[in-house]
């Protein structure tokens, strides 16, 4: 569905930024491209959710999975997530203490 | 009381429709409602559908799956119909907290979680032919 | 073939909920229905609402008027149902051409001929309790 | 409905500008205001359509209405229109023949 991705290198991390509608239509879309990240051996990474519109399970759960995937592989994973609708999830979730949100780029990449 | 019913595809395409139309619907009928317990019904409602749609796949993929959203004075609640299954909700697998390391083991099982954290009272009721989910938000409470 | 069917109350304030609901389905389910023509779908298809919701006030003011959206490969469909009282299409009185002073004296009658206009097809089925309008545009035509 | 009006003198002209959905919902509320200012005396009216996001035949009626009654009063009614979508709907009624379209305020207001 309507879900577009941008990827960059930022400090020693990749940066996939994600735009639009994150649902069980366009999850699996995202879980082969996170997937494919991390074959590439960017382990490092950070989901930037800002340009997010709407986030339900299944996007939490694609996220779930990549942290899982990214420690499999002695990697990394942080969010930037700035808007709280959507911090929100995690809140109530209790996902925000397996992954934790930073409401800036700068902050998600800054200190290792 | 207004009710305002949708029959759509039971496929998943169709999810980002249904959030417009109970966003739309919500608003016209119910402007009390603010903008974050509206946010959270149409998360709770999409989860409910996404599960609706999911219970279709196979036999029914052809019958459509029915959003129903009344309101009341006091409160809104969105009903999602579906012709599948069944399941009993008792019965689900439950998830390991979040600082549990298994945690990360389950990419999926959260919609129910969050349906029942979002809206102010879930209800599921096996029917007939297949399963209804009432999700309900009070206009007042927060 | 795809199908988004829309029950809603008889009431005008819930026009603008049906012409939001048939932009997004149509939108969602036939892109390439280019906007202009989209937004001459939404006007004759608000047009026969109003009319399909005028023919429920009095008796039928509880029932719903449904609004069916029907996406095929080469058009899109658009039918009101209504349960109305019916009436013959092709009796109605003509309006005087607009040049003529005389026109002005009319103030209503311009739903249908501007429906007619707007969709590549409309016809008028009269049903066992009320009338159906069935609004066709064709996707490549213009 | 959702329909605001603001009413301005302009040159000698009454200027009602529309704001919002012009249909059968809203059009009655139209039809009064403009009843209320022909029975001031302003029958030198314009009618801004550009703020107009959708018209129906019943907003097309009121203004058919809102004519010959400032007519009556020996006035006149001159619109502006510069959106295509809504002018299409003046043009294919034949309605654009009895009253002019313009497409600027300026415009309608000019020449008397
Ligand atoms: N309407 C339904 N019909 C049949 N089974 C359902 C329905 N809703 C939920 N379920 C069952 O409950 C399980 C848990 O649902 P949920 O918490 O939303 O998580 P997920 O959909 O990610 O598995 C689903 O996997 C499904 O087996
Ligand atoms: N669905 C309907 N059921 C009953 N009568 C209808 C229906 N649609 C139209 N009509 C009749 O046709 C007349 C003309 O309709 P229309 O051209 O839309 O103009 P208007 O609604 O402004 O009168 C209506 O006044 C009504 O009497």
């Amino acid at each position: 569905m309507q879900l577009r991705t941008d990827v960059s290198e930022i400090a020693g991390w990749t940066v996939m930024s994600v735009f639009g509608e994150l649902d069980v239509a366009s999850s699996p879309d995202l879980r082969e491209r996170l997937i494919d990240l991390v074959a590439e051996g960017r382990t490092r990474l950070v989901i930037d959710l800002d340009g997010v519109d709407f986030l339900d399970s299944t996007g939490l759960g694609t996220i779930v999975g990549a942290l899982k995937r990214v420690r499999t592989h002695g990697g990394d994973l942080r969010l930037v997530c700035s808007q709280s609708r959507i911090a929100r999830l995690f809140e109530i979730t209790g996902l925000d203490k397996a992954v934790p949100l930073q409401s800036t780029l700068d902050a998600a990449v800054a200190g290792g | 009381m207004a009710v305002v019913e949708l029959a759509i595809p039971a496929r998943s395409a169709y999810l980002s429709l249904i959030r417009l139309v109970v966003d739309a619907a919500v608003a016209a009928l119910a402007p009390g409602l603010g903008g974050a317990r509206l946010d959270d019904l149409k998360i709770a409602v999409s989860e409910a559908c996404a599960n609706a749609i999911e219970a279709h796949q196979g036999t029914y993929v052809e019958e459509p799956v029915v959003v129903r959203c009344i309101v009341e004075e006091e409160r809104v609640t969105v009903e999602v119909v579906d012709r599948g299954a069944g399941f009993d909700p008792d019965r689900l697998e439950r998830l390991p907290p979040a600082t549990d390391p298994r945690r990360l083991r389950h990419e999926s099982g959260l919609g129910i979680p969050l349906m029942r954290t979002l809206a102010d009272e879930v209800a599921f009721r096996r029917t007939l032919d297949g399963t209804t989910v009432a999700l309900t938000v009070y206009r007042a409470r927060s």
